[in-house]
């Protein structure tokens, strides 16, 4: 048998049982091997529940940095008796299994083209350790210990993180260093090079940070100055507000008063909480919520609301797997086009698609910008995988010398200072942005009346035909002004005579570019353009037109972003071939390759047979 | 269709203490049916803003969608207002209430927009005790979708349609009471005189203030079945008693007999003096106050004034220890921790 | 100055002040035409108000049957002050303008290309009747005595008319009669010969029915079995739920006990009325509900919940003029995505489009039989057109053979005669439809734990991707059957050698077949089809497979039903041409045909260019 | 994941007076976590459908979304169920109750699924009297993420996050009573004995009857510092009294000493029977029934047993008139007019 040979480049996966304590241990591991400068990002998929059901960590170890998902598992821990024939039967021919020895493998466990390492972690723990409390905890510890030896990971990066962790209560760090000996004991005496995959200390990391998308996006808020936030919570959006929380303790308290500069609202449901967001916005603070896809349904009367009396609004969609209650616990990019076209009626809203920490957090401050120039909704369209998952990311930066951009507000100079009448859906400029005011600003100019029912310029209502058409299609003239805000897209021309492209945004990014790699390693170098922003600009456009076939990929079943650029843009359907994958784990690049040789197969079969100009 | 109101008119009117005439309190003309409440009820608001001399741009308009949710539009042209959606009154209010705690603000909506969609906002903005003065133009229905009945309509009574209601009602007062409201009062829009203290009494309170306008709906619910009609309420009115709202800057002039009445100080220091007479209730206990809208139901009389109050309570700013400045008022130089503290982050996270 | 001059083919406009009681009069005057034989449709044009705003009544003649809206007045009875001028503007060039002359026109009213016909409708009201209240109602009556002579209608027709609609109270006939006469009687003494237009009694209207929209759906649903309804109020579709409920209280009490066989529950809100309906449905009742945008808005989530638990569900939305409240009095066809794509994540539903009271009450039937056949929500989609305005309509029909299509429902017996074991979302058929229960069916069978969270064929809950996968996938194979049962598309092929052709639906399809026939007139056959369901099939398909260019028409901005064309059936967006309305009133014919004027012109240009192939 | 309860359990069992046994009212194994309060819920309601005999395929089970909202997985696996989503457990049920009148409605809802997001549909169930046992599973917190602090928490109460909440609780059955609840009892899950005969006379119940069912959650709400732990309820429940509930069928073999106890008969005769004592308290009267609670919780203890019932009131079916017949089984004959009636229907339109 011959077993996987690798430095740097596997599949480890940890499978667990929910509420055991194990996050800790995983977290460790995964710590340490980014601590070893060698780029790592570990997965978690768990499930809609809170104790006892079965729950895994995969951990993927990139040299190159390609770490969205691979797809196959090359070492496996399994502690979970519940899935342990799973976690057997799926681990890859040469791989590696790890199992609790304490209670030897039922009989039918004969695969004989895997290494089967079994160590007595639960025996090794019990005879050193008599607290119970602490046995669960210290029983992971030790299969650390164990990967630390079978990995060649540096031992003293783990001691060191369990000090610092433990800086606080030192005498808490004793037993945890303890279990990791016990486990790296064990494994060198029994399997002395038994595994054939290695961590070798590199700097590829550079000054790259390990962080989760929501945190990150809490953060910008912070920084983008938000104050005011009504949410509700629900898997996985609900560490944004978290994260929002503890940076503001951390930021946001007045040191004379001790109060908070921030208005933190758990609203009653998700009606409430946008409803808060467009009150807050409408009086001059920058407000936000987070969601995720039952809560983006409960908000969309709000959002026409936003959308018609064009009020800035922020909301981060945390996608997770619909439809309905669907799979809270998994991931997925189906939001798309309930975001896109919320709410009854002609609608359409911005929408922001980051595809790592350092972009959540800077989308999460421009979304600020663009709200209040834009007077209209957007959306930061994350999902479960970047907001819950830690991911490598370049360090995240701060311009000081950068100043929010409150869009057009008028102050009481400006209402003194006005020639002509001030109308609040007057379109002055002729971008189709108008100017507003704060309540009490003036005691005398500058009040109206903001309505979701049909206006004039000057915010009455109306029910005449000329002016309601003039101010729908004013809404389109703002529409066209977007797109030259909005983050352009990211191109990879890697070869301008390949006809063929891939387009893709969020999390299917990593995955992607590894694919790409792939292909380019067989010498095909297939051009990429990752969609950051929605409405596209005219770049994405031209990359399309510049394109025979444009590979569109997503993680939804609907082909959801395809329909927007047939809709926006008037692309033709035939030439966006989707490729698709739904089933709420992170895609790999596995199933984009593989996707990808299919389609290329196909395509070819076309050329021969002379159809290539259908597109 | 708003029209502006013709500015001839009124020509010279006497002025406030803050220097403003009755006519800075209007708004448009009114699109409502000749005669309905909410006419009535606006001109309540506008005569107790008037009275109190609050500046108009210091006021923000907060209503849902119905007839009484257009009123906004007709009091008080010179504030911001924002006509929201069906039932959602409370959570827009909440959000420009957290944003700037220095205006006042005043929530209009109906028995529809209160007691049945928008049910759950007015239970968790009483709640949280915000700081706001919501006004409920209770006609018993639905008027602007032509009359159907609304939670609020009583056990048998009918309308324009003739079908007497077969659900029980609900009591806004007694809810809002229970769910922990700090000042609740009912009023008819057919009794100015009571309405209007009852309303500067609102403004003056710090939390939520709850006012329950019997507000008749002259198109389809001001029929002889109806309890909601005007004839109804003025045969089976009831006060729990007369009372003077004083303002702080007038304390000093006021002279009440001792005993005479008791009174009540409100959180900007301004009193409010309820006449002692046998009929007088207690409105300063909560089951008492529940107790007294009980006994007069079951003896088939309305109760209106002030209710319930207690003016020693937390609003919502107090509760989440918010700054005292004005959240919206807040600049970079106090929001934004700057790169520096970025660094410190990043290092965290390595 | 030319006089218009016509028979049977012309516009009358009403300018009246809403809850001034104009609207018997008014209808009057319509069911008068209508019993002279002679096809008329009328439509109401109101504010979202109750009392003393502007309301127009606009009542189209037309002799062939073309009776959407053709655009332009050829005769204003103008008795509103607010906007008499405007009346007096719009007037067509050789119009006639009837006003009540106990008050003279303003000087600036001098058009000389009109005709201008006075007459003291108040004064004859107040010197004839005392009653102030009967004052108000006649006043309107009088200038129908006037049209009956200048338009020489058949003056029994109205008299009739009266005494059959006070059968109960004759006495209130005569002053009514009075008021006609003395309409008639001044304009005949004054006005002798004045007007060109006339009624000539006709047998066009066959057996035809004047009915509205809602009225048609609430009688459907009557006759559909429907049993439940949780419904709340707006406008424009209140009038269904009121419908069905006066024809419940017709047909549905039990003579021996008086009790309703109809639950009619008027709900706290649109959540809580789906979700009546849902729950009824889950347990083997026909239920239905109706709204408008904001209700469709509201009532996302839970239509997630149904498509993806798989329960029937009847929604009917008639639509208004979003986005937001909007104008919630004037029509437009823009719910298309917002109910298409209702809610978050991967979802579908199927639509209905009818455009006529006729399709009303049918699709109003046939959609429970949709709802129970597919498992899924069925929405018919109406407009306040449609839904508020009386239509010239064919008669109603109804096959006593009918019986109801209950689906794939398993009884007691079915259950204890199974083989195999039963599974809720097991596809035994592979037409992507599960056999489902009724609960308290049997003792110890075919209980099911119904859930919107993912599920496996047995119902029980699961993460397991493929299974996830192998359901959602299922759920397309159901959408695939929709096609074969849905009611297909009415095609009319006039020249098979025109390659362009139209494509609308709904309340677009009158005045888009009057404007195809003023094109035959000058030689030009334009194909059409009128789209009748969503998905579509395969025909629709064909329909634009076989033109080169296709013209959609919508009373929406966005061009929704041409997103719905390309996402599904990858239909090229530039072989779509939209002509869309969206100003809130009902598209004209008028309009129509300047469009496909110019657009034909554009086709032309670009054929010389040698373009021709671009699509 | 659900995971199928193994059947070697239990080999011989005692059968009730319907000839089932205890374990054919038992679901699937819980997913919860160990020593959850609702687990004990379940268990109660499990034990009581044993015990009243009711036959599992003839009951209906609706829940909204939490851990809660779970439960109905947990229990008779014989009867068809329904896990909604959040907050709508109560139109779901009321469909589901019109179109079928003839099973019995148990509805299982969580604080948050409740009074949050719930709130709406829970005022207007009880306003209807929906004839539905709705049992609301209440720790205080948003268990199934990871809880939040909920509109029921009390006010100063930490959980494991620490951080004492700022707001004051919504008392649900007060609520209940307010809003015309008919039968409002609250339980404890870790009070079995009581819980039972509370369920067994939820389900005699013609009408809404409400349990309030305290159920910590070990995992999150469980501190010291909690109000609704399993510690503190222990040390500061109290009980309007003991009481037996007695089925319509053994009526005639229960003797009850004259005066020794309150009798109460049931919409299906079933009866009550109060134990008198010092400490009992009427639960007839909705004002006294509110005092009752507010004075225990003014000495700061949580009443808790049967807190208020008024047997003789209509529910939904007998308000709108509704045919004795379940609507779900009229057909074709009953409700189609047919194409005769058409044509009449035609002709009026000419
Ligand atoms: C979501 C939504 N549902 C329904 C409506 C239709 N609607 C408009 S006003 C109204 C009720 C108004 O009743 P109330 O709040 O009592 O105000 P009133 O007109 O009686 O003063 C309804 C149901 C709407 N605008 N939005
Ligand atoms: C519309 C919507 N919002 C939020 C959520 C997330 N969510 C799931 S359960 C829950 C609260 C559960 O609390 P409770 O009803 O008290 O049940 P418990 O878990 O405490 O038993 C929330 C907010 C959701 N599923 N749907
Ligand atoms: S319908 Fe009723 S509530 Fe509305 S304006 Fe007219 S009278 Fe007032
Ligand atoms: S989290 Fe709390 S409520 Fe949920 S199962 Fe665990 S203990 Fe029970
Ligand atoms: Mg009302
Ligand atoms: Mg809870």
């Amino acid at each position: 048998m011959s077993k996987i040979e690798s430095i740097n480049d596997f599949v480890v996966r940890f499978a667990n049982v929910n509420g055991s304590g194990s996050a800790s241990a995983n977290n460790l591991f995964a710590k340490a091997i980014f601590r070893a400068g060698v780029p790592v990002s570990p997965k978690n998929i768990f499930p809609s529940n809170i104790q006892g059901l079965p729950t895994w960590y995969e951990v993927r170890v990139n040299e190159q940095g390609f770490l969205g998902r691979r797809g196959g598992v090359d070492l496996t821990v399994a502690v979970n008796g519940q899935t342990l024939y799973k976690d057997y039967r799926d681990l890859l021919p040469g791989g590696y299994f790890i199992y609790d020895s304490s209670k030897d493998l039922p009989d039918d466990f004969h695969r004989d083209d895997i290494t089967v390492i079994g160590i007595p972690f639960t025996q090794l723990c019990n005879d050193e350790f008599k607290n119970p409390k602490l046995r669960q905890l210290l029983k992971n510890i030790i299969y650390v210990g164990s990967l630390a030896y079978l990995l060649d990971l540096d031992f003293s990066i783990l001691t060191d993180s369990i000090t610092k962790q433990f800086q606080k209560k030192p005498k808490l760090a004793e037993p945890n260093i303890k279990a990791l000996e016990l486990g790296y004991d064990y494994a060198k005496e029994h399997y002395a090079d038994a595994c054939k995959l290695s961590i070798r200390k590199s700097d590829k990391v550079g000054n790259g940070i390990l962080m989760d998308g929501n945190s990150a996006i809490g953060l910008g808020a912070v920084y983008a100055g938000a104050t005011v936030t009504g949410w509700y919570p629900i898997t996985p959006s609900t560490s944004v507000i978290e994260a929002f929380e503890r940076f503001s303790k951390k930021f946001r308290v007045e040191e004379e008063t001790d109060r908070n500069k921030v208005a933190i609202v758990q609203a009653e449901d998700e009606l409430a909480a946008i409803g808060i967001v467009i009150g807050a916005s409408w009086n001059g603070a920058r407000a936000f919520t987070a969601t995720s896809g039952p809560g983006i349904s409960l908000m969309a009367e709000l959002l026409g609301l936003a959308y018609f009396a064009e009020i800035p609004t922020v909301l981060v969609d945390v996608q997770r797997s619909g439809p309905s209650t669907g799979m809270p616990t998994r991931t997925q990019q189906s939001d798309v086009l309930a975001c896109a076209y919320a709410s009854h009626g002609d609608t359409k809203n911005v929408l922001l698609f980051p595809c790592d920490p350092k972009e959540c957090f800077e989308f999460g401050a421009d979304a600020f910008d663009l709200a209040e120039r834009l007077q209209t909704p957007i959306i930061i369209m994350s999902d479960l995988d970047l907001g819950m998952n830690d991911h490598l990311s370049p360090a995240l930066e701060w311009d000081d010398k950068r100043r929010y951009d409150r869009g057009k507000v008028l102050s009481a100079e400006d209402l003194d200072n006005l020639k002509e009448k001030w109308g609040r859906y007057l379109d002055v400029d002729g971008d189709g942005i108008c100017y507003r005011t704060y309540p009490g600003t003036h005691p005398t100019k500058g009040a109206y009346f903001t309505r979701g029912t049909s206006h004039n310029e000057y915010s009455a209502y109306t029910e005449e035909s000329s002016i309601y058409l003039a101010g729908m299609e004013r809404l389109l003239v703002k529409w066209d002004t977007a797109k030259g805000l909005v983050p352009g897209p990211r191109v990879k021309l890697r070869d301008p005579q390949n006809k063929v492209g891939v387009l893709f945004y969020g999390t299917t990014t990593h995955a992607t570019y590894e694919a790409i790699a792939r292909f380019s390693k067989k010498g095909l170098e297939i051009n990429s353009l990752r969609v950051r922003a929605f409405p596209f600009q005219k770049e994405v456009i031209d990359f399309i037109n510049d394109h025979k076939t444009i590979f569109v990929i997503e993680q939804n079943r609907d082909a959801q972003l395809r329909t927007l650029l047939m809709t926006e843009d008037s692309v033709s359907p035939t030439k966006l071939q989707s490729i698709l994958n739904y089933d709420g784990l992170p895609i790999t690049a596995n199933f984009i390759t593989d996707k990808i040789d299919n389609l290329l197969a196909a395509e070819a079969q076309l050329g021969l047979e002379g159809k290539g100009g259908k597109a | 269709m708003s029209f502006d109101r013709p500015t001839f008119r009124h020509p010279n009117q006497t002025k406030n203490k803050a220097g403003f005439t009755r006519q800075d309190y209007e708004g448009a003309i009114s699109t409502l049916c000749a005669g309905c409440g909410h006419d009535s009820a606006t001109a309540g608001i506008i005569q107790a803003c008037f009275e109190l001399g609050v500046e108009p741009h210091r006021v923000a308009k907060m209503s849902g969608i119905g007839c009484s949710s257009k009123t906004p539009a007709y009091f008080l042209s010179r504030s911001h207002g924002f006509n929201s959606v069906h039932g959602r009154m409370p959570s827009i209010a909440t959000g420009a209430n957290m944003a700037n705690r220095d205006l006042l603000y005043i929530g209009v909506s109906g028995d529809g927009d209160t007691a049945s969609i928008g049910m759950g906002q007015f239970a968790h903005a009483l709640r949280r005790n915000l700081n706001l003065n919501y006004i409920c133009m209770n006609n018993g229905c639905y008027g602007l979708t032509k009359g159907q009945d609304s939670a609020t309509a009583d056990k048998g009574s009918a309308g324009k349609k003739g079908v007497p209601n077969p659900y029980s009602s609900i009591d806004l007062c007694e809810l809002a009471i229970e769910l922990g409201a700090s000042y609740v009062a009912r009023g008819f829009s057919g009794d100015k005189k009571q309405l209007v203290p009852l309303i500067k009494g609102a403004f003056a309170h710090s939390g939520l203030a709850f006012i329950d306008i019997i507000s008749p709906c002259v198109t389809f619910n001001n029929t002889s079945s109806s309890t909601k009609s005007y004839e109804y309420v003025r045969e089976h009115i009831e006060a729990t008693n007369t009372f003077d709202f004083v303002p702080l800057q007038q304390e000093i002039l006021a002279e009440y007999e001792e005993g005479s009445s008791q009174e009540v100080t409100m959180h900007d220091g301004s009193k409010i003096h309820l006449h002692k007479s046998d009929s007088t209730k207690d409105v300063t206990d909560r089951l008492t106050s529940v107790n007294n809208l009980e006994t007069e139901k079951a003896k088939g009389r309305l109760l209106t004034g002030l209710l319930y109050v207690n003016p020693d309570i937390m609003e919502t700013h107090d509760i989440i220890n918010s700054t005292h400045r004005p959240l919206n008022s807040l600049t970079e130089q106090d929001l934004c921790p700057g790169n520096a503290a970025l660094q410190k982050i990043n290092e965290g996270l390595r």
